[in-house]
């Protein structure tokens, strides 16, 4: 297909490359440096796609990141909804077709709803579908299939995402004129600069203009300038680069979308910069009119891009509408362009002599004081209607392409993410910086200043000051004479379409919202700016208001009768422009997307059957191991009769371990464990519970004394990290004045535990250098030794109830011991076990767990364990809420043991425990099975449950509640095995 | 051909000492160990040969030799410190060690940790203790081809290497 | 005039004309007998409430703002009850069972949605606490249910495996519902405004006028009102407005942000929770993909928000999810919250007679038509209905708590 | 993502740190004199400022100190800071 619609020369084009594509099914070629939208304006494509409610057909409306209409799909390899057609280069084999139409863009059958558009005002939604009642969901459902724009593919593409950090003394964002004249300075200086621009090719405004810099083309200014930039080793220059986030102390996020690397997909940027310079340049917006939507009608910044930078004619016959003198400038650069301009039509009365002269020279007739009412045509503009002077006077002038140019809004959005507050700029009827809260300043076109020679000069000026304020003195940049532009003179009209038209005029594309809503919702009391968007969705769709939110503030101050200052402006919130899922994760894919901490034994246990489940702390370890064809209750069944009965070897690695030192310790453990610490021996350890400050549990556990100035504390595995934060807490801010020392040390150790009836003697078999008999190694002693010859310290503790031995050896022996301890046990049958069985052992012997017994505001009275509080101390973390709590009096969740009546039933964890009144049908809860076992050992089942005044309901049948019904069990005391502890400490 | 131009090598573990203590105690290793501990944190100086010293903060220092001489000197440290507040620890098995080098080395590590790494303000010599990934690691700059030792606790050692395998892309 | 389809129909003829406005943007009066603080979901429901149900119309809601602009424009839309202690468990089931028939008793489609929700369980852990909280909201008539592995992928078909954590089964929430939160608001103000209620938009609260039997009046930035009730609904800001009627709250204000992605056709139908991740999400009418995580870990009124936390979310979505690498992420925002020491509501009379707090807790949006009518119901009565007896602030004198951890904030 | 000022390591990330509470929050010396209600405000109540308050940050990713910084919670704009 023949390109009538590119010039023969001219533009930045490679036409020594083409390139072939398609779009909606159809074979086009476009050249390498062509966007998907430049392309098809050269093949004289008019409709892209269709509007979001309405399904009216829309063509290309700007040639940059504002775009409100060319939504593509990409399909094939590239698949991904919602792409830009203005800012995606042509690649050969892209495939790529319109959003939300169908059966296509040029044919949609959904158009007719264009036809009911006065009966689907904004908000309509809000008052029908009421009928009947609670059935939204139905409208609901049929209403989501026609919304939405492209589709989500249905498998991963599968690239590499990478995020970078990054840190710079000057970032420049944007690389036009001003940003350029900023990197410039800066880096001239020898600060480290980071310059982005979200652009394929810096430049900027200077691509699209035929402008001049000290009377040479401006372009000779910006080869130099980029060769002095891309020179210089402090200076690092990124195209395609979008500056998409400004947060908190000058860390913003740029997302590079072509790195350097091609098997890179994307790069986020995290970037820490001393200083910003926000150099983003200005977005024209459109005027609003009937039909302002229709292809065709394009921003007169926009028009000239594609046909400077593209060598395209966007149209044959153009009219340009403008209310400011930019309009002037456009009109005739079209015309050098070849395209006939026959009319330009400016809103004001008395505009610049010079500029009205100059377009006459160009053969352009202006017609002044002079309205746009209505577009005509519908796939493509065939002319337009306006109203002249105050007589209103009408006329038809025929074209093909309609350029407007509305003003200018300075792209304030990263200031705005900055947390700085825009104020409104009569002069330029648009919102501009204010002051500044962050290290930032804003340059250029994006600071109000709309000229060539003012970003020249403010970008070299804030370039040197920003280097000066990171301590580099700046370097001369020269001072640049650029051509006279003229001041905007903007003419604030917000709204040209007659009143009672029936044709709507938009102004917000994107979503579809026209005048008319917006003047609906204010008459309907939604009169904050915030409701107004809110009520009609203006300036909430894909490009985030860029094309429209100024244009609602001006016209809601128009039909309030106020300043637009005094309506305010909405806070622009990240991305800048959407970000694709991929880039915004980044690299923390698959096995990293949490950190996976192992133990030397970890690759034991995914050899040799374990199921690997969260520990807690990010360890995973085996709820159990299990053989071949064994299910999961099968091989807990197993792995708990034999530590009853013979041995089981535990991997106790994960537990948290403290090395606590320093002359307070004592007192420090003796006001952070309820029990008393005054008298621990070396060589002995003791079993603690620790409180949080509001009285609930916070952890158990033993805490050794390993010499005379060391202590070892033991943590959950779970509950580590918290514990230690709670005892560093307490040490740094309650009692600075305590010489304690705390050192983590869990890493340090591989811990194994042995335990059953013949854990004495597979330590004797695998070679121990101490004795450890019943009468010189006690029920909590702990000791250096030698352990298959390696050096140990071994500990009498137990979570089982069971005869047991803990080994703890150097993480790099740990593998060894745990091979050495297998070994000694075959003749014993040794049983690695898991911590499903841990579980289950521990139920049977009543021992509690603070996270499931002590849940809820259960304290150490309720799970049974007041033993462990010291009468004597006169303070300790906890006591003083756990006194207030249990003097407020009310009935307290108790723990307590059940024996299901029927022996196979097996209470369910959370289970309610419930009563039934006596004259009602409704149970009530009087607590919960914190945890429930088939006990092998036992043969029937078992569980521990909290329950309202559990102590005094021991022998009381309780009734549990389950979904499959109800099932009663004896009270009992909570142990049912070894009561009296001999097993433990045999 | 894809992937950054870096290697990643584990080497064996030292001899490690976490030293915490006050004022007295400090002097009092210094002499011992015939320096002065550094007392800006993040500093790090050679002791010896084989070992360094490396300041975490105004109290805490890690002491690093080879493997082996570390229980030695432990014991001269604690006879030294005796009588003053101090917690002395072997922590030789909590950090596996890890070396980034080659000429993208820092393309590599900048993905990993969000400390300025640029080498004008972190050269050969530099230290510092920062998150890593999702863990927290010790990262020293060793010369400036570059190369980077990363030493990260031990349960760490295997999500740390699969991060910085992927962080190279090979 | 009434909203309808029929009236909607008819005045498409005379260009919707004569729509008028959906509430009174009334002058404050002298007196009133009610004074509500905070123009959200919350305060202008009680609002309703007082004069629907207990024949109370001299009410005014002040709002320093614009109605609905707190956290009932700042939320991810989902009214859940999958709480786990059998108070909130009631209390949330009951919140749940409350927003049926809305729509229609306020005359403003509030556009709820049954839509279900699923939690995706990557745990032994995950699973025995979703065994747990389902045999609790049985109790009070709640229909969870665990479902295996294949089920799962049948009704989350674009869901992968996990590297890192195997997916172990699922909870399917059938009757989680969605609703259109800002016509939450509207719908109350225009209910509200027809029995009566003034709604007085930009007034700021800025002294609670006390004297020997409590409230007197409130002092704003529109003059001074009489009155000898206050009812405060308001999120972000409790401490201070609290600490106007010398009352001091158990909260702290966090940041709680989400994400919304560019508006895709549907591709998933239920709300998706990964528990072991932290994080959810939806897809609205509209087509986006509403995402959202842990809260700030740290107290704070700036609402600019991060990029680790949505960065974080979408990580954990792709874990799941990575066919949605390419979809974009188009806007974040961040609603500040007041979290409660124990991430459950407080609605509850105060020290100060006369002066009724309504403190969501973590994040209100679900319970807001049950939460309005208790709080209401309360302001009426002066003692509270059995089932926000537990909600009261005594509960932090006695020890009491209802440690949710179902909640967002996690502490 | 706050930079903060660590008193040790110089800036870092946000990341790095754990909120520690306000600073005015100390454990009374002797909690069996604090009345129940005057406990229950120890325990339950922050101060919840809006606006600068001093408060414990801990470089938990870094040198894993404790400091007092302040904070102005309407910017997370930290201002000052001092070594503890």
């Amino acid at each position: 297909m023949t390109e009538e619609f590119r010039n023969p020369s001219g533009g930045r084009i490679q036409r020594g490359c083409p390139i072939s594509f398609q779009f909606n099914g159809r074979r086009y070629t476009g050249f390498l440096g062509d966007t998907l939208a430049s392309a098809l304006i050269a093949n004289g494509v008019s409709v892209v796609g269709r509007s979001q409610k309405y399904h009216r057909p829309r063509g290309i409306m700007s040639a940059g990141l504002e775009e409100t209409n060319a939504f593509v799909q990409l399909a094939g390899n590239d698949d991904e909804p919602n792409r830009l057609a203005t800012t995606l280069p042509i690649h050969d084999g892209l495939v790529a077709h319109s959003v939300n139409a169908t059966p296509n863009a040029d044919f949609d059958v959904a158009s007719l709803l264009g036809f009911f558009h006065r009966f689907i005002p904004a908000g309509f939604y809000y008052k029908t579908f009421m009928w009947p009642r609670d059935k939204w969901d139905w409208y609901g459902r049929r209403i989501r299939k026609i919304a939405g724009w492209g589709t989500a593919p249905a498998k991963p593409e599968g690239g590499r995402y990478e995020h970078r950090n990054h840190h710079c003394d000057v970032l420049v964002v944007g690389a036009g004129p001003a940003g350029l004249s900023a990197a410039l300075g800066a880096g001239r200086s020898g600060a480290r600069v980071l310059l982005v621009d979200s652009d394929s090719e810096a430049g900027g405004k200077l691509l699209s203009d035929n402008l001049t810099i000290n009377s040479r083309p401006a372009l000779e200014w910006l080869d130099n300038t980029l060769t002095e930039l891309d020179l210089m080793p402090n200076v690092i220059r990124l195209s395609r680069a979008t500056a998409t986030g400004y947060f908190t102390d000058n860390y913003l996020t740029v997302l590079e979308e072509c790195p350097d690397k091609p098997w890179v997909r994307e790069r986020l940027w995290k970037v820490r910069a001393k200083r910003v310079i926000l150099a983003t340049g200005a977005i024209e917006r459109t005027l609003l009119f009937a039909n302002n939507d229709r292809p065709g009608i394009m921003l007169a910044s926009a028009a000239m891009t594609y046909c400077l930078r593209y060598g395209t004619r966007p149209g044959n016959t153009a009219v340009v509408f403008t209310n400011n003198n930019s309009g002037y400038r456009h009109a005739i650069g079209l015309v050098k362009a070849g395209v006939a301009v026959t009319a330009l039509i400016d809103t004001r009365k008395d505009a610049d002599s010079k500029l009205r002269g100059d377009a006459a020279d160009s053969g352009i007739e202006v017609i002044a004081d002079a309205r746009v009412i209505s577009a005509k045509g519908r796939r493509r503009v065939s002319g337009v209607s306006i109203s002249v002077g105050k007589d209103q006077s009408r006329r038809r002038i025929r074209c093909d392409l309609l350029a407007v140019s509305g003003g200018w809004n300075p792209a304030i959005h990263l200031y705005s993410q900055s947390g700085g507050k825009p104020i409104y700029s009569e002069r330029i009827a648009s919102f501009v910086p204010g002051e500044s809260v962050q290290n930032e300043r804003s340059v250029g076109a994006c600071s109000g200043d709309l000229t060539l020679q003012s970003a020249l000069a403010q970008g070299a000026e804030a370039g040197r000051e920003a280097s000066r304020l990171c301590g580099f003195t700046g370097a001369d940049v020269a001072t640049l004479d650029c051509e006279h532009e003229p001041d905007p003179c903007v003419d604030p009209v917000w709204d040209c379409s007659l009143p009672g038209s029936q044709s709507s005029a938009f102004i917000d594309f994107n979503n579809d919202v026209t005048s008319a809503d917006i003047r609906l919702a204010m008459r309907e009391g939604y009169r904050s700016v915030e409701l107004v968007k809110r009520y009609t969705t203006a300036g909430m769709g894909i490009d985030q208001g860029k094309s429209s939110s100024v244009s609602i503030v001006g016209l809601i101050a128009e039909i309030a009768d106020v300043e637009p200052g005094s309506v305010g402006t909405t806070t622009y919130r990240p991305a800048y422009t959407p970000v694709s899922f991929g880039a915004m994760a980044g690299p923390i894919k698959g096995r990293l997307i949490v950190p996976w901490r192992r133990t030397p034994m970890t690759d034991w246990f995914l050899d040799n059957g374990g199921h690997l489940d969260e520990t807690g702390a990010q360890f995973r370890r085996p709820l159990f191991i299990a053989k071949a064809n064994e299910s999961a209750s099968e091989a807990v069944q197993r792995e708990g009769l034999a530590v009853r009965n013979q041995l089981g070897i535990y991997d106790s690695t994960p537990l948290g371990k403290i090395i606590i030192q320093g002359p307070d310790t004592v007192a420090f453990l003796n006001r952070v464990y309820s029990n008393n610490w005054d008298k621990l021996p070396v060589g002995r350890g003791k079993f603690g519970f620790m409180l949080y400050e509001d009285g609930r549990l916070l952890d158990d556990g033993v805490t050794m004394r390993i010499s005379d100035t060391q202590y070892l504390m033991s943590n959950s595995a779970g509950m580590a990290d918290v514990v230690l934060d709670h005892l560093e807490r307490l040490l740094h801010i309650h009692w600075p004045d305590l010489k304690v020392y705390l050192t983590p040390v869990t890493d340090q150790w591989a811990v194994v535990c042995v335990c059953g009836p013949q854990s004495r003697r597979v330590l004797h078999d695998a070679g121990i250098d101490i004795d450890i008999s019943g009468e010189a190694f006690k029920f909590l002693d702990t000791r250096l030794c030698t352990v298959a010859g390696l050096p140990a310290r071994i500990s009498r503790v137990t979570y089982t109830g069971e005869l047991s031995f803990e080994v703890a050896v150097a993480t790099r022996h740990g593998l060894t011991l745990w091979n050495a301890l297998i070994a000694a046990g075959q003749k014993f049958d040794i049983t690695p076990v898991g911590s499903d069985t841990s579980m289950l052992l521990r139920t049977e012997k009543g021992f509690i767990a603070a996270g499931l017994e002590g849940d809820g505001y259960a304290d150490i009275y309720d799970v049974g364990m007041g033993w462990l509080v010291s009468e004597k101390k006169a303070d300790f973390v906890g006591k003083r809420s756990l006194e207030k709590n249990r003097r407020s009096g009310g009935k307290r969740p108790e723990v307590v043991g059940l024996l299901p009546h029927d022996r196979n039933f097996v209470p369910p964890k959370g289970a309610p425990v419930v009563e039934y009144g006596d004259d009602q049908d409704e149970p009530r809860q009087m607590g919960m099975v914190t945890i429930g076992f088939y006990s092998p050992n036992l043969g029937g089942s078992i569980a521990l449950a909290q329950l309202r005044d559990g102590r005094s309901c021991l022998g009381q049948t309780a009734t549990i509640f389950t979904n499959a019904g109800v099932e009663t069990a004896s009270i009992c005391e909570p142990v049912f095995i070894d009561p009296d502890g001999e097993r433990m400490r045999g | 051909m894809s992937g950054y131009n870096a290697k990643l090598d584990a080497i064996p573990r030292k001899g490690m000492l976490d030293l915490r203590g006050d004022a007295e105690a400090v002097r009092l290793c210094g002499e011992t160990l015939g320096c002065r501990f550094p007392e800006e944190a993040n500093a790090k100086i050679a002791v010896s040969d084989h070992s360094a010293l490396i300041c975490l903060s105004d109290d805490h220092w890690i002491f690093e030799t080879a493997d082996g001489l570390q229980v030695e000197i432990l014991q001269q440290l604690e006879l030294a410190a005796a009588d003053q507040f101090h917690s002395f620890c072997d922590v030789s098995d909590m950090y596996a060690h890890l070396v980034l080098s080659g000429p993208e080395a820092i393309e590599v590590l900048a993905q990993c940790v969000a400390i300025d790494i640029h080498p004008r303000v972190f050269g050969p010599g530099s230290t510092a203790r920062c998150a890593f990934a999702d863990t927290v690691a010790q990262v020293s700059c060793l010369d400036s081809s570059p190369a980077y030792e990363i030493s990260v606790l031990s349960s760490y050692e295997r999500y740390s290497i699969d991060w910085l395998l992927m962080a190279i892309g090979s | 005039m009434k909203y309808s389809g029929f009236n909607l129909a008819l005045q498409s003829l005379f260009k919707h004309r004569g729509w008028q406005p959906a509430w009174r943007a009334a002058e404050p009066r002298k007196a009133y007998d009610v004074v509500i603080i905070g123009g959200g979901g919350h305060g202008l429901g009680a609002a309703f409430y007082l004069a629907k149900y207990h024949g109370i119309t001299r009410v005014a809601v002040l709002e320093k703002s614009w109605l609905g602009g707190g956290n009932t424009a700042r939320n991810t839309m989902t009214i859940r009850d999958n709480f786990i202690y059998p108070d909130s468990a009631r209390f949330h089931r009951e919140a749940l069972k409350a927003w049926r028939g809305l729509s229609e008793d306020v005359n403003f489609n509030v556009m709820l949605s049954e839509r279900g929700m699923t939690t995706i369980l990557m745990s032994d852990r995950d699973l025995s606490d979703a065994r747990r909280m389902i045999n609790t909201t049985a109790m009070f008539g709640a229909e969870h249910r665990i479902i295996g592995v294949d089920e799962l992928r049948r009704r989350l078909p674009l869901m992968d495996n996990s590297e890192r954590f195997p997916v172990v089964g699922g909870v399917d929430h059938p009757e989680v519902t969605v609703a259109r939160h800002d016509a939450v608001a509207w719908g109350y103000a225009r209910a509200a405004s027809r029995l009566g209620v003034d709604i007085i938009e930009n007034c700021e609260v800025t002294d609670i006028v006390l004297d020997a039997n409590g409230v007197a009046g409130v002092e704003t930035s529109r003059g001074r009102i009489e009155t000898r009730k206050v009812g405060m609904a308001v999120s972000g800001h409790g401490t201070q407005v609290a600490a106007m009627a010398d009352v001091t709250l158990p909260v702290e204000t966090c940041p709680l942000q989400a994400f919304v992605s560019t508006p895709i056709k549907p591709v998933i139908d239920n709300v998706v929770v990964i528990r072991s991740l932290n994080t959810y999400f939806l897809q609205t009418d509209k087509g986006e993909l509403v995402m959202g995580s842990v809260a700030n870990p740290y107290p704070s009124f700036s609402q600019q928000g991060s990029s680790a936390i949505p960065e974080r979310t979408l990580a954990s979505i792709l874990q799941l999810f990575p066919a949605f690498e390419r979809l974009k992420f188009m806007r974040q925002w961040a609603g500040i919250l007041d979290l409660t020491y124990d991430n459950s509501p407080i609605i509850s009379k105060t020290s100060t007679p006369g002066f009724y707090v309504d403190v969501a807790g973590s994040g209100g949006f679900k319970t807001t038509p049950l939460a309005a009518k208790m709080h209401a119901d309360l302001i009426a009565h002066d003692r509270p209905d059995p089932l926000i007896e537990p909600f009261s602030l005594d509960r932090f004198d006695t020890g009491r708590l209802i440690l949710e951890r179902a909640s967002y904030g996690n502490r | 993502m706050m930079y903060i000022p660590c008193p040790h390591c110089g800036h870092r990330n946000a990341d790095e740190f754990v909120y520690g509470g306000d600073s005015d929050k100390r454990r009374p010396e002797n909690p069996e004199e604090v009345s129940d209600a005057g406990w229950s405000d120890y325990i339950y109540s922050v101060p919840n400022v809006k606006g600068v308050a001093e408060e414990y940050w801990r470089h938990k990713r870094g040198c894993n100190r404790w400091f007092v910084i302040q904070r102005d919670s309407r910017t997370d704009r930290m201002t000052q800071c001092s070594g503890n």
